[in-house]
């Protein structure tokens, strides 16, 4: 029977995206430092070889790592990843990072209006956008720009190519076909204009 | 005597008028339906004032409660056409389906609400793969060219998220009060005039539901009389000037009473 | 002591950023699906309620969370606030498309009396509802019904899930006192009460 320090503890770790150290679970948890040490003693117990994840200490904190044996595995649903096309999510906030770069994930959401996190990992894994620098002053906020895939599958040498937004009034039938979800058929140019 | 109903928030007509209908819902036997009706169309007057959306919907409905109100108030030795009572019967029925329909989804929309509250305590991991684990790079299409993605960009940019509900509307209501003065106007000079000629000039809908409701409500004052010979055909009407001067007079005198 | 079969699930798991379907798993792990299905009964067993992490079977498939309890220090360790309310306009028209799909639209703005636009917009954009098929006839309205991602918010793993609406609708009474005063009979000064 695990302890509710030890449960906390997993919980954290489950989602925490880098090593987190004794001290700062210990202050997250609101007990002592060695009831931390105690927990994840126990945690590291619980979780032994017949488990699928593990727990190492690493880089000065403590961190869940899928088991060795499972990489081949990984690697396999790694590469099933059979969405292709991007989802409305990722195209806006891909739209923001190209007009916005360098720009960080606060300020896509914040102009989106919706949490973007997940979709700036989606743009990442597809090397469309990447980290080009941290924002001066406290928290240090990762910024992200387009990368050179990203210009390449834009079929423009440049993001100074990008057509300016301050006279791109689109025509009403494209804000039209904007307004439904995307469909393939949209880009294809229509033979009339009003 | 306030209604508390006016400090409340609602969204729509039909929240509108269910809010209305249930505030009274302790006095149900006294429940008269010109109460509400002459509650709602108060509304309209001071919805100018009020941020709503879906305004045309709110006069469509309160035309619908008039034409029941007026049917209410005629007198019972006056002829009744069968077809417009029946028309009128399925029109209550609609507004009636649409509010069970509208309270039904109210209502199973806390339950989600709850459930989703509740899920939401269970967090997932979105850290992903470790790093050590280099998956191929997924071929992306993106299903837009480079002045799809400005158009994009330029929406985002140019819509703002935290206010909704009030810059996509066109909020220049017409005022009923103004398209009576006007129809009053002008049906002093012409005497008779048809329904269609009176709104000739309105370019939007909203606009000829508010001379629609300036028209009943002149009728009702006994200012204009109104011949429709059946569904759909010409509005015929006639302005009875002896009626209107009598109003004028009264208003008059009420005002020097103040 | 587990199998390889439910260590391997455990760590695909761990690293997926959506729910897994069973034939997913099977395929990834090549192995048949009935040995999914143990392994992930086996998995659940493991994961029991002194564990910092549970297993649930949603929107479709399979997906760790933090166990409930953890919430309050999770809170405190990412600091972030959580993702915005969905306003009462946005929940309502939701509950219509999940009951109503698929659902156009106007279908959607005749049962709530508003204009009910921005609502799908934002629900679109959250990634709960989507486009799913088009109206026959003229116009072609686009038809709207939910998404894989709304189950999972839902915590169920398929619309049939969701409560009946027939328990929601009002009762007699209210049914009552929305009809009476629309009844012909009601303002005339009448002497008989039904």
């Amino acid at each position: 029977m695990n302890s509710d320090t030890t449960r906390h503890l997993e919980a954290i770790l489950f989602v925490a995206e880098e090593p987190v150290n004794t001290e700062e679970l210990a202050e997250v948890l609101e007990v002592p430092v060695s009831d931390v040490i105690a927990g994840l003693d126990e945690l590291s117990r619980t979780l032994t070889d017949d488990r699928g994840i593990v727990l190492k200490q690493v880089g000065g904190g403590w961190r869940l790592y899928t088991h060795e044996d499972a990489l081949p595995y990984l690697e396999r649903y790694a590469s099933t990843d059979r969405v292709k096309r991007l989802s409305n999510a990722a195209m806006e906030t891909l739209s923001v990072v190209a007009y916005r770069q360098p720009v960080s994930r606060g300020q896509i959401a914040e102009i989106r209006g919706v949490d973007s996190d997940h979709a700036v990992r989606t743009l990442e894994r597809r090397e469309l956008v990447r980290e080009v620098g941290r924002a001066p002053g406290p928290g240090q906020a990762v910024l992200y720009g387009t990368t050179p895939t990203f210009l390449e599958k834009m079929g423009i040498s440049a993001v100074a190519d990008l057509p300016p937004l301050a006279d791109h009034v689109p025509p009403a039938e494209i804000m039209e076909t904007l307004e439904m979800p995307m469909r393939p058929e949209s880009s294809s140019s229509g033979s009339t204009n009003s | 005597m306030t209604f508390e109903v006016r400090t409340r928030v609602f969204e729509g007509p039909l929240d509108l008028l269910l809010q209305l209908i249930t505030s009274h819902q302790v006095e149900i036997t006294e429940l008269s339906l010109v109460g509400i009706v002459n509650e709602y169309v108060q509304f309209i007057d001071e919805m100018k004032e009020l941020d709503i959306e879906g305004t045309s919907e709110f006069l469509l409905i309160a035309a619908t409660l008039i034409q029941m109100k007026a049917r209410h108030l005629l007198p019972d030795d006056e002829p009744i056409d069968l077809d417009d009572e029946l028309a009128l019967a399925e029109e209550r029925d609609r507004l009636l389906a649409r509010l069970l329909a509208c309270l039904t989804f109210k209502d199973v929309a806390a339950v989600l609400r709850h459930r989703m509250d509740a899920a939401s305590r269970n967090v997932p991991r979105l850290v992903g793969l470790p790093d050590h684990v280099v998956p191929p790079i997924p071929d992306v299409i993106i299903p837009v060219d480079a002045d799809g993605l400005a158009a994009v960009a330029h929406r985002l940019f140019t819509t703002q998220f935290e206010e909704p509900d009030v810059d996509h509307l066109d909020l220049t209501l017409p005022s009923v009060q103004d398209a009576m003065v006007d129809l009053q106007g002008r049906m002093a000079s012409t005497v008779t005039s048809d329904f269609d000629e009176i709104v000739a000039h309105c370019t939007r809908d909203v606009e000829v539901v508010a001379y629609f409701l300036a028209l009943l409500e002149l009728a009702r004052w006994g200012i204009v009389r109104v011949e429709q010979e059946q569904m759909n055909s010409s509005i015929h009407i006639e302005y009875d000037e002896t009626a209107a001067d009598q109003r004028f007079r009264a208003m008059v005198e009420l005002d020097g009473e103040r």
